[in-house]
């Protein structure tokens, strides 16, 4: 088994492809979650956010309070189409 | 040392330790918390007033020696497990350390256990003579083991039933 | 930064970036991009991201084959160590009233004459390309097989990473607060990095392009318009192609990860918010239910927007703009930015470098408008 | 469209006391709970409390769930939504999308929001960090505590905060055996009593050291070893100072951040503030964020201690109720006993990364 070290576990990415964006000038961390998809998963990046902010801190040597971060979105936990659809059904009958 | 390994040195514990004069007199509450944490219970705790009220909730607390009756009411209260009752007085040869035990099995009065120092090292045998586990203690068990009397400001935990390691 | 330029191209989207891309391969030196904030920040990197080539005007039908060939070969034209993931499961449109079927026809014949191989269906033939659809309803249904999606993300790096290679300058986080024209001619653009001297400006600023362009003193007619889209968790595949339905108001399809992507375009008022809406998810998760009873069981990972360019017409504006010599615009796609992204950059070049086009885009031009000579496509979401 | 005077998203300690203080002043409050049962992660708390008696010092975390529960399920002004997942804030509308018992999907508008979300694990990168057998702290604490089961039998604690020096406890309580505790940085960060407790029962605590590689087992792919080595005084691992320990569970305690969806939902200012955890909401002495009427308490306000997540619960409420005209005249001297506990919390010396992290979030 090859060793890996995961950034993101929801879309399995590694710390050696943030790596290598990170030496072509991909530097922002929405560029980064667009190119590769850590933090498009189903947990939308709640583990994976803190640990990229860092290593793009260190990477172009600033504080994270400079890096900005992704958008968050809802929903914050995934949800099921039948519950959305059951909350407007029962709506309109109640 | 504290800060780093969890385990005072023998400076970091002086201050702590009663003079000999005072562990001659009969049982006393050691408390070996070293750090100033937001925490009171203890000195509320305390029925005879041996441990001052704090005017900082993040005072150290301090034992009156005199006042001290050694009744081992503030152990299971300490959320930090972190009071002693020393009775030096016990026996000619043995001392009994009163401390919370947390772990199951308890031992039975009478049981012999290994007795171990702050580091978990097992420093010799004792054997309980009383075993605390009432409401007051709210499932922090208080278990007072005899020790020979050298090993009473070394002997801070016990283990029950042999080697489970 | 440069401080001189051939050209200054303002938006790093799939416009932007493609006519970049295409000006350097076709020569162009000094070709500098750039965009307000990170690339893909704009609409490319928001967008469901389909591509077909069923349309109603000759114009969009044109530019949309164009475009699709050149998705097809776009990972070998751009040396592209990736995947742009362009898959070809076919779009299927879906009529659910008769007016629709009508022009459907209309539509096929069209498509079919420009070389477009679309197909008209009856509803239990289009279960046999999308075995679990709901066809109540549905009166028919249009088919092409090589119309599909791409990857976004992946297509833009691709134009940026060649780009890039040919000596293209890409500044990023970098805003234009300024165009100066000088006697009726560009002399360069101010942004909050300094000043660019530059004889040519293309504007590719999708929703922000009227506001760009009133810096040149020019009205480009297009108005932001917020769309929504939600995207599921990840599931077995099976839904091969994207389903649209205009009247039904809804496009939907299963990403090769596994995830589906919707959307609709609902009427909403002029903004430049994308934030998300709550009815938006309601409505949604109802039209995709009607139309694919399963995804009742799927669940929903995001939601997300971004903002339409919508023209007067829905149609691109492409080209010369006339009252400025050296300015040209991009923009207008309406929604459709990223599937004529790769043309739009061929066809672009061309113009900007005074080739001929491959596609005549005369008609698109900005002062279409002013002659009143619009062009209607009566085939969006 | 349900409507809700107050609503407090989060029933652990910060939402359990903002709720009781806002019912006290007599607004009307909806408390919404994830959980079938309230109390956060109280209810795996099985350790007694730090703190003064205002916060239940002495008391079980899972007893004093319990005791806060009970007074807010009696409360008559307190509607309890349980089973309840606040997962969106629309801002356009201040609307709140709620999922109930993973079946219906309820929206609610509140007139006044106290968001108390708490915090989520913090993860660590190194080799095979994805294996079999690697655990957050929480989930550790989880499956002993909440569903009876150990996670293995021999364990590499990573992260000598109170969190890592408690789970260690516990897991050798449930006769798990803790190889050593690990921690990065060049002291414990966690109270030392917590550190001497776990040191009795003869587990190291190495300080300066970090995990290098984690390996899984051959047959299993699960994890068999663990590798950690010394970090020097900029932190860069020390190559030669590798040590080796045989664990099929290695549990990640390297700390929390706040878990604030919802305030960047809303629209909320946030600061990055490393001592509170990472990005924090900007917000006054009434816990009031920069969206008039979102209120903040407890670990997503900036990870804390239980003890001061209540207090800061307690003045959230209270403002929260005051904002709606509910003043019987007390609450200026409620606010201010709650802002002196608070104070008092953080005065000494181990409060003083959270002061400097408050100072930061205030200038």
């Amino acid at each position: 088994m090859k060793s890996k070290t995961v950034i993101c576990r929801c879309e399995d990415v590694t710390l050696e492809e943030i790596e290598e964006l990170m030496e072509k000038g991909y530097t922002s961390m929405d560029e980064i979650k667009r190119i590769t998809r850590c933090g498009m998963g189903q947990c939308q990046g709640r583990t994976c956010r803190t640990l990229l902010l860092a290593e793009l801190a260190k990477a172009v040597k600033t504080h994270p309070a400079e890096i900005k971060i992704t958008t968050f979105r809802p929903p914050a936990k995934n949800i099921k189409m039948s519950v959305i659809l059951g909350g407007i059904d029962n709506e309109q009958n109640g | 040392m504290l800060a780093t390994n969890g385990i005072p040195t023998a400076e970091e514990l002086a201050p702590r330790i009663p003079p000999a004069e005072r562990l001659k007199k009969g049982p006393v509450a050691i408390i070996e918390c070293f750090q100033k944490i937001p925490c009171n219970p203890c000195s509320t705790a305390c029925k005879t007033g041996a441990i001052e009220k704090f005017e900082d909730i993040n005072d150290l607390p301090s034992v009156d020696l005199e006042k001290c009756t050694g009744c081992g009411l503030c152990i299971s209260k300490c959320p930090g497990l972190a009071i002693f009752v020393v009775d030096e007085t016990y026996s000619e040869m043995e001392a009994a350390v009163s401390l919370p035990f947390e772990f199951l099995p308890l031992p039975a009065e009478g049981e012999e256990v290994d007795v171990l120092d702050r580091s978990g090292k097992t420093v010799g045998r004792g054997k309980v003579i009383r075993v605390r586990n009432g409401k007051y203690e709210d499932r922090t068990p208080v278990v007072t083991v005899a020790v020979p009397k050298e090993l009473s400001m070394v002997v801070r935990n016990i283990r029950v039933g042999g080697d489970r390691r | 930064m440069n401080r001189t330029a051939e050209i200054v191209i303002i938006g790093g989207g799939i416009s932007g970036l493609a006519t970049a891309y295409n000006l350097a391969a076709m020569g162009m030196k000094d070709v500098v991009v750039l965009e307000k904030s990170y690339l893909m920040s704009g609409s490319t990197g928001r967008c469901g991201a389909g591509v077909r080539q069923q349309w109603g005007t000759e114009m969009n039908c044109l530019l949309a084959k164009a475009s699709c060939e050149i998705f097809e070969n776009l990972n070998e034209i751009l040396d592209y160590e990736g995947d742009i993931e362009f898959k070809q499961g076919g779009y299927l449109l879906m009529a659910v009233t008769e007016k629709e079927v009508e022009q459907f026809k209309k539509n096929v014949a069209l498509q079919n004459s420009l070389g477009i191989k679309s197909v008209l269906l009856s509803p239990e033939e289009a279960l046999e390309i999308v075995p679990d659809l709901n066809i109540e309803g549905i009166l028919a249904c249009a088919f092409h097989h090589k119309d599909g999606h791409a990857n976004p993300f992946h297509t833009m790096i691709a134009y940026a990473e060649a780009a890039k290679r040919l000596g293209v300058k890409i500044y990023t986080y970098t805003e234009v607060t300024g165009i100066m024209v000088e006697g009726g001619r560009i002399r360069g653009v101010k942004t909050n990095r300094g000043d660019i001297f530059t004889g040519r400006v293309l504007i590719a600023a999708g929703a922000w392009s009227r506001e760009v362009g009133a810096m040149a003193g020019v009205d480009i007619p297009v108005r932001p318009e917020r769309h929504q889209i939600l995207v599921t968790e990840p599931v077995n595949h099976r839904l091969g192609p994207m389903i649209m339905s205009f009247a039904g108001n809804i496009y939907c399809q299963q990403e090769p990860g596994g995830e589906f992507i919707m959307g609709y375009g609902p009427a909403e008022h002029e903004t430049y918010s994308i934030t998300s809406s709550w009815d938006f998810l309601e409505v949604m998760c109802r039209k995709a239910v009607r139309f694919l009873p399963y995804l009742r069981n799927i669940r929903i990972v995001r939601q997300w927007s971004g903002l339409y360019e919508i023209s007067p017409d829905a149609q691109p504006i492409l080209g010369r703009v006339e009252q400025v010599e050296g300015l040209y615009v991009a923009t207008g796609f309406s929604g459709h930015g990223f599937m004529f992204g790769p043309i739009t950059g061929v066809l672009m070049a061309q113009c900007i470098l005074g080739l001929p086009t491959t596609i005549p885009i005369d008609k698109l031009d900005l002062a279409r408008f002013e002659r009143g000579e619009l062009i209607f496509e009566p085939s969006v979401v | 469209m349900k409507h809700a005077e107050i609503a407090v998203i989060g029933g652990g300690p910060a939402g359990l006391m903002a709720a009781l203080a806002a019912a006290e002043m007599g607004a009307k409050v909806t408390l919404v709970d994830r959980n079938s049962r309230l109390g956060g992660q109280l209810v795996k708390q099985t350790h007694k409390f730090f703190g003064s008696e205002k916060e239940y010092a002495s008391i079980r975390g899972i007893d004093i769930g319990r005791i806060l529960a009970t007074e807010v399920h009696k409360n008559p002004n307190i509607e309890t939504m349980l089973n309840s997942t606040v997962v969106a804030y629309y801002p356009d509308d201040g609307v709140l999308g709620i999922e109930v018992e993973e079946k219906k999907w309820v929206k609610m508008k509140a007139e006044r929001i106290v968001v108390a979300t708490g915090a989520s694990e913090k993860y660590l990168l190194f080799e095979n960090n994805d294996l079999p057998g690697i655990y957050g702290a929480g989930a550790v604490q989880t499956l002993m505590n909440e569903h009876g089961v150990v996670p293995g039998k021999n364990v590499l604690m990573v992260g000598a905060g109170n969190i890592g020096l408690i789970v260690s406890y516990q897991l050798m309580q449930a006769g798990v055996n803790v190889k050593a505790i690990i921690d990065a940085a060049p002291s414990i960060g966690g109270y030392w009593v917590h550190a001497s407790k776990v040191a009795r029962l003869g587990v190291p605590i190495l300080t300066s050291y970090t995990v290098k590689a984690a390996y899984p087992n051959e047959m299993t792919g699960a994890l068999e070893r663990a590798v950690i080595w010394r970090v020097d005084d900029r932190w860069q691992p020390v190559p030669g100072t590798e040590k080796v320990f045989n664990v099929d569970v290695m549990c990640i305690a390297v700390g929390l951040s706040p878990l604030a969806e919802l305030l960047w939902q809303a629209g909320c200012k946030m600061m990055y503030v490393p001592e509170l955890g990472g990005h924090v909401p900007v917000r006054n002495d009434n816990m009031e964020t920069t969206v008039s009427g979102i209120y903040v308490a407890g670990d997503v306000a900036g990870v804390e201690e239980a003890s001061s997540a209540m207090m800061e619960g307690r003045l959230a409420g209270l403002s929260a109720a005051k904002s709606l005209g509910y003043d019987d005249g007390t609450y200026e001297e409620k606010k201010a006993e709650a802002l002196k506990e608070l104070e008092n919390l953080r005065s000494g010396p181990v409060g003083g990364k959270i002061r400097k992290g408050l100072a930061q979030l205030a200038s």
